[in-house]
């Protein structure tokens, strides 16, 4: 088995032919086996598959960028399901984003943020008031709702919203450490989620607990984003950019300080790192990305109201970073995705299924045990299981291997005649 | 596992199927909680409907179609609603949902099946936004807020002489939907609202907001908000010394009141869109086919989901009818529940407006005079 | 010339006074040790000279300007760098980044130029990791680059707090017993190293150090420490002879090991 | 006689192979070190045998007993103390709960008294700091209140790993002669040093330990003057 | 206003100290757990849950035996907490032994996840042997000590209102008292307590000190969650009804709780719960009086967050922690 992987590890052309036949055969099986969740996962896996390839950092993108813009809603839209798929992996994108912002915080610069969703309840709401007549209460000019074509701008002015109030949360935060910071995270994310459940007086705001109904969707060349599969689009275009913005930071300067941060506070601080500018951006690019999803989501939803953003949903995303594996990119993008997944669709799938089988009397469940009701303890088990097999979650952070070839071949700035003088022989006895 | 039995259906249907239009296999969906804090209302609805359906099977057998039911569980989570509402749009074989209980869930679950063109009859969602947008998919059998509010006020106002009323809501849509329109039908009375304040659903020690109350000493307490919490509030304002009546909306109208309540919740007043379900020949009997079949006592939502399915396969079956007994279209089934008139449903009468809100929707008023469920009937109000 | 130029500094530690009322100058260019036995105050004293401990009282100038007062990372800035008694490596990243970290300062690449990936952030990367690498040629450490810093043997950690504090470029380089946990073998080695980047590197140095055979070899002034107090100052051969700090610190034996 | 004796051990740390069949032997009431340099393997010996790590083969025999496999609070017990590299003190706790914690299986109250006595007697610098927390302390005091805690299980084999770290020389002078006074009593004590010169002095046996092998062995006065350990160890 | 605040004042105080007590004996599970592993243990409040759910039972198959009339109530209270402390002290052990320890060198985050899986699996459990037994999974116990005793407080000045009390906040107050005090004591001043600490501090060492760790571990789980356990009872009487969800809630106000007083801080856990409750409790009676109407009684939690944060921001070790010196 070793051995095979190795060859296969060797050589790129078995391993282009491999993907390719994953790829056209998921492809038609879901093409063809419309309702198959089965072939409808299987399919995005082949983004894991090739993950695992050697191909060059540009070919994989190129190849997963055809898989998920043009395959994955191509084959998945032959048939009645489509919308249903599509709904599934708007969301998964909608979480990654998030993920992908709490990793910079938690797995990237170490600090424990137990309060996270109240960014993606800023994005939300900041559309949200203005997309719906809700705004006329408290703003004397203008005519509310906005149309649906201000929801391009509201992309970023919820991503600018989140990013400063992550600086606002940042500032208190600064002087409190570790689990400490969990806690006031935490009260930081239940006070902007009972803020928006109450303020509907004395000057109504957010409309408290009744929500926002009627959000304007989306408008793009006078078409309305309603579907699932319109705001797929979206979705990919933000996640994308946010893919690359994160791994651009990850392996720079800014992401060296926030990892230092991490490692050891006081000896960054002696690398000369702004402890409190390094977290500060920490907390701001995390929240940003939430933002921009929040104004998604309130488009996508039509409707926002508080109940969307309590703190099991922030300890939902917490769960993705960990059990992806903290700081790792890849990682916390297949965690997002499986646990997302696993909600929406394998577990309600599972529970239809079972249902399906007390109804035909195949097994007989007493009423307590009723499949949907044990939604949370499957969840339960399943977070257990992989937190004991896979500690070090799913795809471990790796750090940037670089070619000692291209760190060479430069011309010295260190007198060059220094070299041979050095001792070599630090590693005696290694 | 799953995706196994899918595959069949599909292989059924002759591939990528349309319409369905060789299936005779037609599904109705419910969306409720069925885990999670609400998940005995949540529960009680899915049973309730379940046991409409499973009567109604031999007929439509008769029609030449099979009835199924698809519990969701929409964890009174929206977003899970939304994503179960697309699953449920996507199986073509739906042709209905009864959901949800949370109206924060209803709202925009309910935005999909529009869009499906799936007929939702709600059992339990009182807001009023539910019915005001105006979507041609969705009615409720149950009475809106804005009239059991305001029919709740008046009585406490006439019948009960209260002059000083102080409002306690749990802050959740329901409870603050209600809790507004009971305010607004009290002030509109000439009562005086001496306070308007929330309590979180969950916790147990509500003597905070019950200090205030001393402090105020009103003549009446308004609840807004369901059982669990009010049993807790109705008993540690008992506790307190606070004899004045207490007053609540549907929410409170569950055996489990009295359970958590015990003897403080005498002097206890109820407003609730059903009529007593066990005062009727009807309601006796469906209390007991209930408890014979699922082993426990019938909740006050039971009967709502009983009926809200009873009333969307009325719609359904008119829709088969018209048909020709053939499958009919989603479309058409939506429009033949809006069009059912004078349905006879254990707890209510059915016809939709224009809106999709219940026409016959009354409110009842009881009264707990004793710590037994349920409660005394001492006042009915009609819409009109 | 003076470069560091200590006058009257105190920290107390509650009832402890950990240094009291030292007056110190470093000439640059030079290398002075601090010795003294243990709990006299020595890293007290870096702490205070980095900003990690805010002095009781005292002044602490830097080519004749104030840096009390200041955050360690802003010290650093002004171009003092240093190394831990107990090593403090960034453990979870490689060897290669622990030394770029140390280049946070040189480097200009902001939020948004790095998000979109500019030439100049990318050429400036990639200059950063060639100089790092020379960094880590220059002690000795270039094989080890891509692996992770915690999993370095002992010795090898030591130096790669001294490639990591060379990378911030500083004037002044202190280095809290960098010989600890070392055999003669090593030391020795380390000791032409440290002699090397003097020469080399236009630094100045002040070193922390319990093996006497180094410091003797290695530095042109040595202060000593006791108590918290400074009980002796000067040459190698003032401090070896001297008999204050024979009785508290070298002891009798010290002649002969030394 | 032979108190403690390692025969053919075989020690991992995932991948790497620490300990590459090391043998060796600790007569009762001698002074033995073990010395290499860094990485060698020293205190991966050390921590085979009080059982922080486990070996993969191989043998260890104490007193008489095998006690390959005992988890490291069993090997207390049996009078082995381990002296960690790097002093390990606990840091929030006071200095005398740190010495009580070497005492944690005594119960009579005046014993863990008088063991304290003989600790000040040793140590008089850690009497002034009783209630200092460990963590504050410098770090030869705290080295002094690393060994002040082993003495305080009055074990039987004593083993010290690098105690003459970090520091001040006439404190490693104290040490190493508190090192002989205990021998002297009675004490074995297996001693691991960076230091080669002043341990070869002290001990009357010595091993010297290359890449996990042990590659030399011999009386302590001979491997001073031995020409390939002056060159390695001792420069 | 401030009259008004007076007035109630007395009944505020006490039906803070009553909440806080509660909140104080949780928490002090979470600092134990916490000051010894470094884990927030997310599944004590289930834990507590577990207790109030055992302990009502117990209290029922006694009143159904019709034995509660017959023995002094006192009685059945002691009985009760010691039995449901045993219980819910093994389930903490067993949890620790099957989801945390064989994590115990993994990342320290992951533990967290492992907690929460506990937590759902817990809540999930309890619900379904409530339902299964009872139809419905809130349960309400049979009463004790709910005798009402009236304080006086207007005859110290007249500017107090009367307070009433429930006889079973005086057992909730003695019981918890006695179990902090006892447990500080513990901790504090005892071989085994000391051990405990050392554990947290640097296990490797304490095991070379002859240190039983995991057995040191397992009897930490084993007293917090038998304090989680036995708080969860007296939360039962004191509130008369519980549902498998009472933990979350409760479980991050005691953990709040914890942290206000400096977690891993016994006293400090003891003082942040009751602080904490009483807070709360002022802020729902008074917030609405204070502010004239603009924040409701709904921003109680906001008010004991803030409160939190402006105390971290001080104090970020909390109001009793030590500050954690690291030296450089
Ligand atoms: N943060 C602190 N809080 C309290 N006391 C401290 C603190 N840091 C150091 N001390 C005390 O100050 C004194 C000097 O400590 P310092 O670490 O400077 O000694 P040192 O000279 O570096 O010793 P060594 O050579 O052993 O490292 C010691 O007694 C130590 O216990
Ligand atoms: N926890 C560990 N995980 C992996 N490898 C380890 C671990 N501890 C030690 N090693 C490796 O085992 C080998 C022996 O290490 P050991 O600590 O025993 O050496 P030593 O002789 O004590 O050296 P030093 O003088 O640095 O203390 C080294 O190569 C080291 O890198
Ligand atoms: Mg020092
Ligand atoms: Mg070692």
């Amino acid at each position: 088995m070793k051995n095979w992987l190795h060859t296969i590890q060797q050589n790129k052309r078995l391993q282009a032919i491999i993907v390719g036949l994953y790829i056209v055969v998921t492809f038609f099986s879901l093409y063809l086996a419309q309702k198959s969740v089965v072939a409808f996962l299987l399919l995005l896996s082949s983004l894991l598959l090739l993950y695992f390839t050697t191909f060059s950092n540009r070919v994989k993108w190129l190849i997963g960028g055809v898989v998920m813009v043009v395959l994955l809603p191509l084959a998945a839209s032959q048939g009645e399901a489509y919308q249903s798929y599509m709904e599934v992996a708007t969301l998964v994108g909608i979480y990654i984003a998030m993920a992908l912002g709490l990793n910079i915080v938690v797995g990237m610069a170490g600090l424990l943020d137990l309060g996270f969703v109240a960014f993606f309840a800023l994005g939300a709401y900041t559309y949200g008031i203005f997309a719906t007549g809700q705004a006329n209460n408290f703003m004397p000019f203008g005519h509310y709702p906005l149309s649906g074509e201000s929801f391009w701008v509201f992309i970023f002015i919820g991503c600018f919203v989140a990013a400063l109030f992550g600086i606002l949360l940042g500032v208190p935060v600064l002087r409190v450490k570790g689990d400490y910071l969990a806690i006031v995270t935490l009260g930081f994310g239940e006070i902007i989620r009972i803020i928006f459940n109450n303020l509907d007086k004395p000057v109504n705001i957010t409309n408290g607990a009744m929500g926002l109904a009627s959000v304007q969707p989306p408008r793009l060349f006078g078409i309305d984003f309603m579907y699932p599969s319109q705001f797929y689009y979206i979705v990919l275009v933000i996640l994308i950019t946010v893919i690359f913005a994160v791994r651009r930071l990850e392996f720079s300067k800014i992401g060296r300080a926030w990892k230092a941060v991490r490692e050891n506070e006081i000896a960054a601080q002696a690398m000369g790192i702004h402890l409190v500018k390094t977290k500060l951006m920490a907390f701001a690019v995390g929240a940003s990305f939430s933002g921009m999803m929040g104004v998604v989501f309130a488009a996508k939803q039509t409707f926002v109201d508080p109940t969307s953003f309590t703190l099991l949903e922030s300890i939902t995303i917490l769960v993705m970073v960990i059990l992806g594996g903290m700081g790792s990119v890849p990682g916390v993008i297949l965690g997002a995705a499986l646990v997302t997944i696993l909600n929406l669709q394998v577990l309600t799938e599972l529970t239809n299924w079972l249902n399906q089988l007390s109804l035909n009397g195949v097994i007989n469940v007493p009423d307590a045990l009723s499949p949907a009701k044990m939604q949370r303890f499957i969840f339960g088990v399943i977070l257990i299981l992989f937190a004991l097999y896979r500690p070090q979650g799913l795809l471990p952070a790796k750090n940037p291997v670089f070619d000692e070839k291209e760190l060479k071949d430069a011309d010295k700035l260190v007198n060059a005649g220094v070299q041979k003088e050095v001792p070599q022989n630090v590693h005696l006895d290694s | 596992g799953c995706s196994g039995g899918q595959k069949n259906d599909t292989a059924n249907n002759g591939g990528n199927g349309g319409g369905g239009g060789g299936s005779n296999v037609i599904k109705i969906a419910t969306q409720t909680p069925l885990s999670g804090g609400s998940a005995t209302l949540g529960e009680s609805i899915k049973l309730g409907a379940q046991l409409a359906l499973e009567e109604q099977q031999a007929n439509f057998e008769k029609l030449g179609f099979k009835l199924e039911l698809v519990p969701y569980d929409d964890q009174g989570d929206p977003k899970k609603g939304v994503a179960n509402a697309q699953l449920i749009g996507a199986d073509k074989q739906v042709f209905g949902v009864v959901g949800h209980l949370n109206s924060g869930v209803a709202i925009p679950s309910s935005e999909i099946y529009e869009k499906y063109s799936i007929p939702m009859v709600s059992p339990a969602n009182t807001a009023t936004d539910v019915t005001d947008r105006g979507l041609k998919t969705v009615n409720r059998i149950c009475a809106r807020d804005d009239f059991q509010g305001p029919a709740g006020a008046k009585f406490a106002v006439e019948k009960l002489g209260a002059k000083k009323i102080f409002i306690i809501q749990d802050k959740t849509a329901y409870g603050t939907g209600l809790a507004e329109a009971f305010k607004k039908g009290a002030e509109e009375l000439g009562a005086q609202i001496l306070g308007f304040e929330g309590i979180t659903v969950g916790e147990k020690d509500f003597n905070g907001v019950l200090n205030q109350v001393l402090a105020k000493k009103p003549d009446l307490i308004y609840f807004g908000g369901l059982y669990t919490e009010g049993g807790l509030l109705i008993k540690q304002a008992r506790d307190k010394g606070i004899t004045v009546p207490i007053m609540g909306g549907d929410g409170l109208d569950s055996s489990t009141l009295v359970q958590i309540a015990g003897d403080a919740v005498k002097n206890t007043y109820m407003t609730s869109a059903a009529g007593l379900t066990t005062v009727t020949d009807a309601g006796k009997q469906f209390a007991e086919k209930y408890k014979q079949k699922f082993g426990k006592e019938i909740e006050s939502y039971s009967a709502y989901g009983y009926d809200a399915m009873g009333v969307l396969l009325k719609g359904l079956e008119n829709a088969i009818k018209a048909n020709g007994n053939k499958l009919p279209t989603r479309q058409q089934v939506a429009e033949e529940v809006r069009k059912v008139q004078d349905y006879q449903g254990v707890v209510t009468k059915v016809s939709f407006d224009e809106k999709g809100d219940n026409k016959y929707a009354k409110i009842y008023i009881y009264k707990f005079d004793e710590a037994k469920y349920p409660a005394k009937l001492e006042d009915e109000v009609s819409k009109q | 010339m003076s470069i560091l130029t200590v006058k009257n500094l105190t920290k107390q530690f509650g009832g402890l006074v950990a240094n009291s009322n030292i007056d110190m100058e470093v000439q640059k260019g030079s290398i002075t040790a601090v010795i003294g036995p243990n709990g006299a105050g020595k890293t007290t004293f870096f702490n205070m000279v980095t900003g990690v401990y805010q002095p009781t009282s005292g002044e602490i100038l830097l080519n004749n300007e104030s840096i009390v007062g200041l955050k360690p990372h802003q010290v650093t800035k002004k171009g003092i760098a240093r190394t831990f008694q107990n090593i403090r490596l960034f453990g979870a990243i490689t060897v290669l980044e622990n030394v770029m970290v140390g280049m946070h300062n040189h480097l200009r690449g902001g939020l948004f130029s790095t998000v979109l990936s500019l030439p100049r952030v990318r050429k400036e990367e990639k200059e950063a990791r060639r100089e790092a690498y020379r960094l880590l040629e220059y002690v000795g450490l270039e094989s080890f680059y891509n692996e992770e810093a915690s999993s370095l043997p002992y010795g090898a950690q030591r130096k790669l707090e001294i490639a990591r504090a060379l990378a911030t470029k500083p004037k002044v380089l202190l280095l809290d017993e960098p010989a600890a946990g070392m055999n003669p073998k090593e030391t020795s080695e380390l000791t032409k190293l440290i002699y090397n980047m003097r020469e080399e590197l236009d630094l100045t140095i002040v070193l922390i150090e319990h093996d006497m055979k180094l410091v003797m070899e290695i530095s042109e002034h040595i202060v000593v420490l006791d108590h918290g107090e400074k009980i002796a100052e000067g040459t190698p051969d003032d401090i070896r002879n001297n008999e204050k700090v024979i009785e508290a610190y070298l002891g009798k034996g010290a002649a002969t090991t030394a | 006689m032979s108190l403690l004796r390692l025969e053919d051990i075989n020690t991992f740390y995932g991948g790497i192979h620490a300990l590459k069949g090391v043998s060796l032997e600790v007569n009762e009431g001698e002074i033995v070190t073990l010395i290499g340099s860094n990485g060698a393997g020293k205190s991966t010996t050390l921590k085979t045998i009080s059982g922080q790590v486990k070996p993969k083969s191989g043998k260890i025999v104490y007193n008489g007993k095998d006690i390959t496999n005992t988890p490291p609070h069993v090997t207390a017990l049996t009078g082995i103390a381990h002296v960690p590299e790097g002093r390990r003190i606990f840091p929030r706790l006071t200095v005398k709960e740190n010495l009580e914690m070497g005492a944690f299986s005594v119960r009579d109250k005046r014993v863990i008294e008088e063991r304290m006595e003989r600790v000040f007697h040793y140590f008089p610098r850690i009497k002034e700091r009783l209630q200092q927390k460990g963590g504050t302390m410098s770090g030869g005091e705290q080295q002094m209140l690393a060994i002040g805690r082993a003495l305080m299980m009055q074990p039987k084999l004593l083993m010290l790993d690098e105690p003459s770290m970090g520091l001040a020389p006439i404190i490693v002078e104290q040490i190493f002669e508190i090192i002989k006074e205990l021998n002297e009593e009675g004490m074995t004590i297996l001693l691991v040093e960076q230091n080669a010169f002043q341990a070869l002095q002290i001990a009357h046996r010595g091993y010297v330990i290359q890449t996990g092998e042990i590659v030399m062995s011999g009386l302590g006065k001979e491997l001073l003057v031995n020409e390939q350990v002056r060159e390695a160890y001792l420069a | 206003m401030i009259n008004e605040v007076l007035h109630t004042l007395p009944q505020v105080l006490i039906d803070g100290l009553t909440l806080g007590a509660v909140y104080a004996i949780v928490a002090l599970g979470y600092t134990m757990v916490y000051g010894i592993l470094e884990l927030i243990n997310f599944a004590h409040g289930e834990i507590f849950m577990t207790g109030a759910f055992v302990g009502t039972a117990i209290l029922l198959t006694f009143a159904g035996f019709g034995w509660l009339a017959s023995m002094p109530a006192l009685v059945a209270l002691v009985l009760v907490l010691v039995v449901t402390s045993v219980v819910t002290g093994l389930l903490g052990m067993g949890i620790e032994r099957v989801a945390y320890r064989p994590l115990r060198n993994a990342p320290k985050l992951i533990t967290l996840i492992t907690a929460i899986g506990v937590s759902f699996l817990l809540q999930d459990i309890v619900r379904f042997i409530a339902e299964l037994k009872n139809g419905n999974y809130i349960l309400t116990g049979p009463s004790l000590f709910s005798g009402q005793i009236g304080i006086k407080a207007s005859s110290i000045s007249s500017i107090f209102n009367d307070a009433s009390v429930k006889s079973s906040f005086f057992i909730v107050l003695i019981v918890a008292v006695i179990m902090m005090v006892t447990l500080d004591f513990f901790v504090n001043k005892t071989k085994w307590g000391m051990a405990m600490r050392a554990v947290a501090q640097d296990r490797e060492t304490a095991a070379l000190m002859s240190v039983n760790v995991n057995k040191v571990i397992a009897l930490t789980f084993f007293i917090g969650s038998a304090l989680g356990g036995a708080t969860g009872v007296l939360f039962a009487i004191q509130y008369g009804t519980i549902d498998p969800y009472i933990g979350f809630i409760l479980g991050l106000k005691a953990f709040t709780a914890a942290v206000l007083g400096g977690i891993g801080n016994i006293r400090g856990a003891m003082f942040g719960g009751i602080l904490l409750g009483v807070m709360e409790m002022f802020a729902a009676a008074n917030l609405p009086v204070v502010s004239h109407g603009v924040l409701g009684a709904e921003y109680k939690d906001v008010f004991a967050f803030a409160i939190l944060i402006i105390v971290l921001i001080f104090k970020p070790e909390g109001l009793f922690g030590k500050v954690s010196v690291e030296k450089v």
